[in-house]
Formats: structure tokens, C-alpha cells, sequence
């Protein structure tokens, strides 16, 4: 479900605050909006390689915050349909031009035995 | 089809989940979602509070304002909102019991600030909570209604322990809110095609349709599947037919007393006006013997299975259920 | 228990898969396993060559000659093989139909070579592969029974296909093999006791149990762990719980013809000297009614699920099975 | 079944080829033989560090091969209840004395939809 609009094809562009690396907006593969709390994973993976989530963050409507601090925030939500900003730091500055960005996210869904979500690649231009 | 030979006093209602694909996309606005409810002639309204409104559980002041504004402008009246409980909101711990009945009173001020008489309880509603939240529920003059979804039936252990608290404590508060995804006859060839599209092997995509259409035993239906040499993506097509149940409509008719909603689950409304897998003629005769007093809700759910290779028109495909729920309720022929 | 009143000539064997536990930790040789048979006063036995004969499939003459020499010093008679058909032998592609049938045909042969005139075929086999398969098994002399292994039954899809290959074909080699699994009336406790000691939730296993010995419908069992706060563990034995079925030994009957051999499956003999879960009882009685005409063969599967706490004593535990059976067929009082 | 004797508790020692590495006894988590080509893996971690497969050899009853070459064996078999051999290097030679290990067995079981096998850990004292 919604599987191939998790990623947005426009948004990806590097950081704003000078430090090597860059944002990319994400969309929840599901029909509700959730507390962060339930988000357990949105993994990236660019150009084959994995971003490790202490190296990203996630801001919802202007809230940011780290993956180690998502587990306890029970009063913020990512909404249905929202554009979450994954922004996420690097070695080296982002190349210009085409990137292969894959995002996997992972919901704690209380009503299902598995966990829910689901993943998406697509090949990014890098916004100038 | 003839239109019912008795009277009944059954309506119509569409649910805002039927034009997610679109909410979603913000191809549609939420007011865009209740002009198209409208438009198909329902005169009722059924909404999925955390899927429509940001924000919530806080319903702002302006948003209540708004919705009831445009309840007014479309004449529409609110039939329904959804709950979930949310047990695992804690990565470490379960909802204690007093939580998930807080949760569940919470969604009740949200259905009343809505102007909404019922809330659907989803499926993982354990019993005790439905019975601890009950006098609140009578209170603020909501039903709580527990969804009969697929694969549950009225004869499961599930539903048989919340019969039992219902009928053991008669609150007039609860009830129950069948999916007619309990009504599955056919398999639904939006998701048999879909795994076609995957690379499923088209025999043993056959193989689980025919099993599924003729009500075999859908037990083992993945050992089989193995047995004949699929992978994952017919495993993934038969868990799903194990996902939908087909039972007879009129199981419903001892239940009667306590429905009070139904939500008419569809995945592909036809160019010719009528559900592919799902027999809505039967279930609205069955509705009309029981005596039904209440909405038949439109539940458009074909959308994730298309989504990957065909445009989504969730408006068309709501029209098309409506348009079949009126000849079908008589309101037209 | 009377024994039956009814003359019968059903026979008592014991499958060396029973003392697997001992012969894979090598605290029991396969001549001890072959020992051990004969002194249950069992006339007949059943190999499983794959777990027995190292090498497999290559039956050295000396091999052979050692396992007829047992035969006769322990007055044994081989009374079956299993096959196993491994389609996913190689990582990249299917058997193809025709080394599927050289695989069976392989083991038709390793069958007469050990004496046994009936080869038990794994649940996987197709329907296909059987027929065609059927004239070698006729030309050897040997008969090729499906097994109809829990959760399948007579009812089921899969057994229907086989049924009709059987009856449509009439082979005189082909037939069934009901393994006792199928008839599983109480949930065995040695897996909800496992489920225990790996830390599962007290409530959610005599849920479990209660639902599987209410033969309630387990389609959606897991579901209802996960609504009460279940993990992996109670999934586990939800799963379990899927795994085992109860049928009525009476639907044996119709199919009596085509039986010719039964697994004995058995997960716990009591001090009582009964299986906890299965009612051999009964079973027995279908059997001398239907006229059944082969081996109850012993087949302990106890071992797997209390082998993390307690010693396995297969020995024992097959003694305690084939002195019941003896009493039920009337040998003994 | 059998997960807690797939590590033989003796027969744990350093490789006799003296290159830096050890070897230790194994079974398979099943009731049958096998042939090979349907052991999938047989993984081990020593002291909490996975060794590449790469750097592991298998060998049953006197016949040696790399997990690279099994799947292609299908005419020699993993038998029920026998010790195999899985031979390992390291980088440096094994201390003396106790070492955690651990074995996953993973299985293609025709009749199975998803993997068998098992997992098993054991501290072991290292043979002099
Ligand atoms: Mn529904
Ligand atoms: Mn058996």
C-alpha cells in the first residue's frame, strides 16, 4: 500500500546547514497518520549504501528529531500523507546529479502480528 | 434486480476511507472528499479522524467549526467515525487496560465533537475494554460498534467472547459493525491480476482463485502452493485468500439486534454497475428481511491493488457502489 | 477398552523413525533401533532409509545383507519405506516431472531391496508424479501410499486431486497412508508445556488450548494472540495450533480400499498408558470396522518438543504405544 | 528440533594446517540426511563476530568443500545425526581457553515453505 509513494521525486537536496549530506522527503505507506512512537524504522540507503539512522533525522511539520529519540514521542505525529524530511549526513558532499535513494520504513501496527510498511527506490535528482 | 418488496428505512453513507489514494496525494482536499460524497446523492458521512484530521486527537475549535460548516453547505449528516487502539504505542510496554480504555473515551469525545453517533471499533478491541467503555458511551449517547472484519465471522471464538460481554451486559451502547469483506464469494481479481503483474505463475494464481471461488479449504493453500513450485509472490497471493472469507450474508440475521452500521467493503465496482466479488443484492435483501436501521457505508479498498500499474479513480468507483446501493435499496430503478 | 468383537487381521509394526532422538545422538546403533522393535513384540517394522543408511542412495549389498540378517535374527518383517521427493534439490530450479519420477522410481527400488512392500510418498508429492510413477511401483511389487499428513484431510483440495488420480487411473499401487496426526483431539501438552518453559504467557497457552480443543475455528488464532499482547513465542504455538488437526477417524471409511498402512503418530504416552491427545480408542474401531487389512506403525514425535528439559526415553515411550495398541487390537487384556 | 545439539560440545580445536583459525564439530537439525546442496548455510559467530562463509570449509565423512562449491553437491549427503567438520581462519590464532560460538544451519526442505534448520550456542573450551 502506497508502497511506490513513499519517496517524493521532488525534494531531495542537500543540507541546509553546510555539513555534507542532504534531505529527501518520505511519505508513511499507510491509510492513518501514527504516533511517532510507532515509527520503528526509515531506513535510507543511498547509492547502495546504507545510512546508518544515527546519521539522519526526522522533522514532521517543523518538529525534528533524532531515531533514538522517536521511540518515546507519543504526542506528535507523522500525519497521512505527510511529507516527512529525512535529512541524512555523509563523508563527502553529495555529487550533483542522479542519486539512488531507497527508503524502507517500518510501523508498529498494533492490530497486525508483523510489522507494517514498506519500501521504495526511485533514482533522485539532486535540486541545485 | 427487483428493488425491495418491503419497506425498510435503510440509507446510504460513503466513507472519506473510500478517497484516500487521493487525500493522500493531495489531489483531493478533504473538502473535496465530502463534495464527492455528496455528489453521489448519500445523504450520510462516515470519517476516519486520524487519517483526516492533523493533529489528532486535538480537535481544534476551527476544525469542528469547519466540518459542521460544511456538513450544512453539503447536506450531509456524520453516521460514523473510526477508532484504533493503539496497544503497542510503547515500543516496551502494552496499553495497560486503563489506557486503552482512556483511548477508546477519547475517540468517543472526538465522534461526538464530530456530531457522529457511532464509533467502529476495530477488530483488536479486546472484549473488557469494549465493556469498561460502554457506560461512557452511553453517556455521551455514542454506540461503540465492534467491525466483524474478515476473517472473523459470528461464529468465532473472537466474536463469540464479545457477543457474550454484549449480551451478558445489555448495554445498549455496544453492537456490532459488520465488513462485507465477510461476504467475499468471489476472489477479487484486482489482487489475482496484481500478483500476475508481479510474475506470479499464472497456474498457480489459477489454483488459488479456483480453491478460494469453489470454498475449499484454504488451509494448507500455501503448502500446496510450495508443493507446485511458487515463491514468494504466490505465497503472498495465497495468504490473501486467506484473508478474505466468504459466509453467508444471512448469518447476519440473528445478529440483527445488535448491527448498527455496515460497512460496504468493495474492491472493483464494474463497468456494469455491480461488485465483482461481492454479492450486494443478497446482502441488501438479507439487511431488509433483518429489519436494518441503519447506513450501508461505502468502503472503496481496490485502490492498493492497482495503484502500481493503472490511475486510482476512488470518486468513479464510489459513484458506481452508490449508484447500486440506490437501485438496490429501491431508490431508483 | 474392549477389544473388538469383530475378527480382524490389523497388525502392529513400529517406524525406526521413532527413535530417531537415540540413533542421531548415536546412544542407540540402528541394530539397537531394530532390537528394540522386536522386543515391543511387534511383528512389523518401517525404515526411514534417508535417516537410516548412511550413503543413501547407495544400498551396498553389505548393507542389505546386514538388514535381512536382522530381519531374521529379530523376526522382523519390513513393512514399509518413506520416500521423500526433494524438488528444491538444486538452489536454482524445480526437478523437472521426469527426475521427480526418477526419484521415486529410486525409491521404489531401495524398497524391494530392503524387503518392504510399500513405500510411504511425502505429502509433497504431486498427484502427477504419482501416476506416473504407478506402473514401476506395480511391476516391483510394491505399493506407493500417500501420506495424508495434518493439516490435510479427506476433504482437502490437495487429497481430492490425489483421489482422483487414484480412482481415475485404478492403480492397485496407489493408495493412502493416513498418518494419526490427523486425528489430533486435544492440543498435545508436551508443546503447550514447551511453549511454557519458553516463556509464553499462561493465559494466551490456554487460550491456544482452549480454542484447539473447543475445535474452534484457529484460522485467525494468531490475530487474537496479537489483540491480547502476545509475541513470538505464543505466535509460535498459535502456529502450532494450525499444524494439528481433528478430523473424525470415521472419514477413513469411505477411503478404506485405498488404505493400506497407517502412521501411528503419537506425541506423548501417558503412565496410563494412553496417548494423551489422539484417541486410539476410536481409531481402532474404524479400523476393524472398515476392514483394514495392514500395520499400525508406530511414530514418535514427542521427542522434538520436551528434549530442551527432560530425557527422551523413546524406548519407552514406543513399549507404552504398541502395548495399548495390542490391548485395542485384542492380543492382550 | 535437535537445535541444541547441532554444536558438539567436544572436538572444538585450532586447524592442523597451522594457519590462525579453528574447527568445530556440527550436526544437521533434522530427522533425515541431506545431500548437500540443500545445506544452505551453516554460519558460524565466534565470540560475537561473524566469519564470513568464505573463510569456512565443510567437510563430512573425510570429504572437503567450500559453501561456495555446496551448492552444486548433490551427490554426497549431510547424514542424520553425523559430525560434520566446519573449519574456520581467523586473523589471529584462537586464544587458549573458552570462546562463544555459534552456528545457524539453514535448510532447503523440499516440503517446507520456508527455510528449516536451526541455531545453537555453546561455550566451548578450545582442545589443546
Ligand atoms: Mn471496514
Ligand atoms: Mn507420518
Amino acid at each position: 500500500m502506497y508502497d511506490r509513494y513513499i519517496i517524493c521525486e521532488d525534494g531531495f537536496r542537500v543540507r541546509d546547514d553546510g555539513r555534507p549530506g542532504g534531505r529527501v522527503e518520505v511519505r508513511m505507506p499507510y491509510y492513518r497518520g501514527l504516533a511517532l512512537s510507532m515509527v520503528e524504522a526509515v531506513d535510507l540507503v543511498l547509492d547502495g549504501r546504507p545510512v546508518p539512522p544515527e546519521r539522519t533525522t526526522f522533522t514532521v511539520h517543523g518538529n525534528t528529531y533524532t531515531f533514538a529519540e522517536l521511540p518515546a514521542v507519543t504526542h506528535d505525529r507523522w500525519e497521512m500523507g505527510e511529507r516527512a524530511e529525512l535529512a541524512f549526513q555523509t563523508d563527502e558532499p553529495l555529487a550533483p546529479g542522479e542519486h539512488e535513494v531507497t527508503v524502507s520504513v517500518r510501523l508498529r501496527i498494533s492490530y497486525m502480528p508483523v510489522p507494517g510498511g514498506g519500501r521504495d527506490s526511485k533514482r533522485l535528482v539532486l535540486a541545485s | 434486480m427487483t428493488p425491495p418488496a418491503v419497506p425498510h428505512t435503510i440509507r446510504r453513507a460513503v466513507s472519506l476511507y473510500s478517497y484516500q489514494h487521493e487525500y493522500f496525494l493531495r489531489t483531493m482536499t478533504l473538502e473535496d472528499c465530502v463534495a464527492a460524497t455528496a455528489a453521489t446523492g448519500a445523504p450520510g458521512i462516515e470519517i476516519v479522524p486520524e487519517q483526516s484530521i492533523p493533529g489528532f486527537p486535538h480537535l481544534t475549535g476551527e476544525f469542528a467549526d469547519t466540518w459542521s460548516g460544511w456538513m450544512d453547505k453539503y447536506g450531509l449528516t456524520p453516521v460514523a467515525t473510526n477508532a484504533f487502539l493503539d496497544t503497542k504505542l510503547h515500543p516496551d510496554r502494552w496499553l495497560s487496560h486503563d489506557e486503552q480504555v482512556a483511548s477508546v473515551r477519547r475517540d468517543i469525545d472526538v465522534a461526538v465533537r464530530l456530531g457522529a453517533p457511532i464509533v467502529k471499533a476495530t477488530i483488536n478491541f479486546p472484549p473488557e475494554v469494549m465493556a469498561a467503555a460502554a457506560p461512557y458511551a452511553e453517556e455521551r449517547g455514542v454506540r461503540l460498534l465492534l467491525e466483524v472484519h474478515a476473517p472473523f465471522h459470528y461464529g468465532h471464538p473472537w466474536i463469540l467472547e464479545h457477543l457474550e460481554v454484549m449480551h451478558r451486559t445489555g448495554s445498549p451502547a455496544l453492537g456490532l459493525m459488520p465488513d462485507t469483506g465477510t461476504f467475499v464469494r468471489r476472489f477479487p481479481r484486482v489482487v489475482s491480476d496484481r500478483a500476475l503483474r508481479d510474475g506470479a505463475r499464472p497456474d498457480l494464481v489459477d489454483y488459488i482463485v479456483k480453491t478460494y471461488d469453489d470454498h475449499g479449504d484454504t488451509h494448507a493453500l500455501m503448502d500446496i502452493v510450495n508443493y507446485r513450485g511458487g515463491g514468494p509472490v504466490e505465497f503472498g497471493l495465497a495468504r490473501q485468500a486467506t484473508h478474505y472469507i466468504w459466509t453467508e450474508p444471512k448469518t447476519m440475521l440473528p445478529h440483527m439486534p445488535l448491527i448498527g452500521h455496515i460497512q460496504a467493503k468493495f474492491y472493483e465496482m464494474t463497468e456494469d454497475g455491480v461488485e465483482y466479488s461481492i454479492p450486494y443484492d443478497e446482502i441488501v435483501a438479507v439487511l431488509v428481511e433483518g429489519g436494518f436501521d441503519g447506513h450501508l457505508s461505502s468502503e472503496y479498498e481496490g485502490q492498493r491493488h492497482i495503484e502500481d500499474a493503472f490511475p486510482v479513480d476512488s470518486v468513479e468507483q464510489v459513484r458506481r457502489q452508490q449508484a447500486m446501493l440506490a437501485r438496490l435499496l429501491g431508490e431508483t430503478r
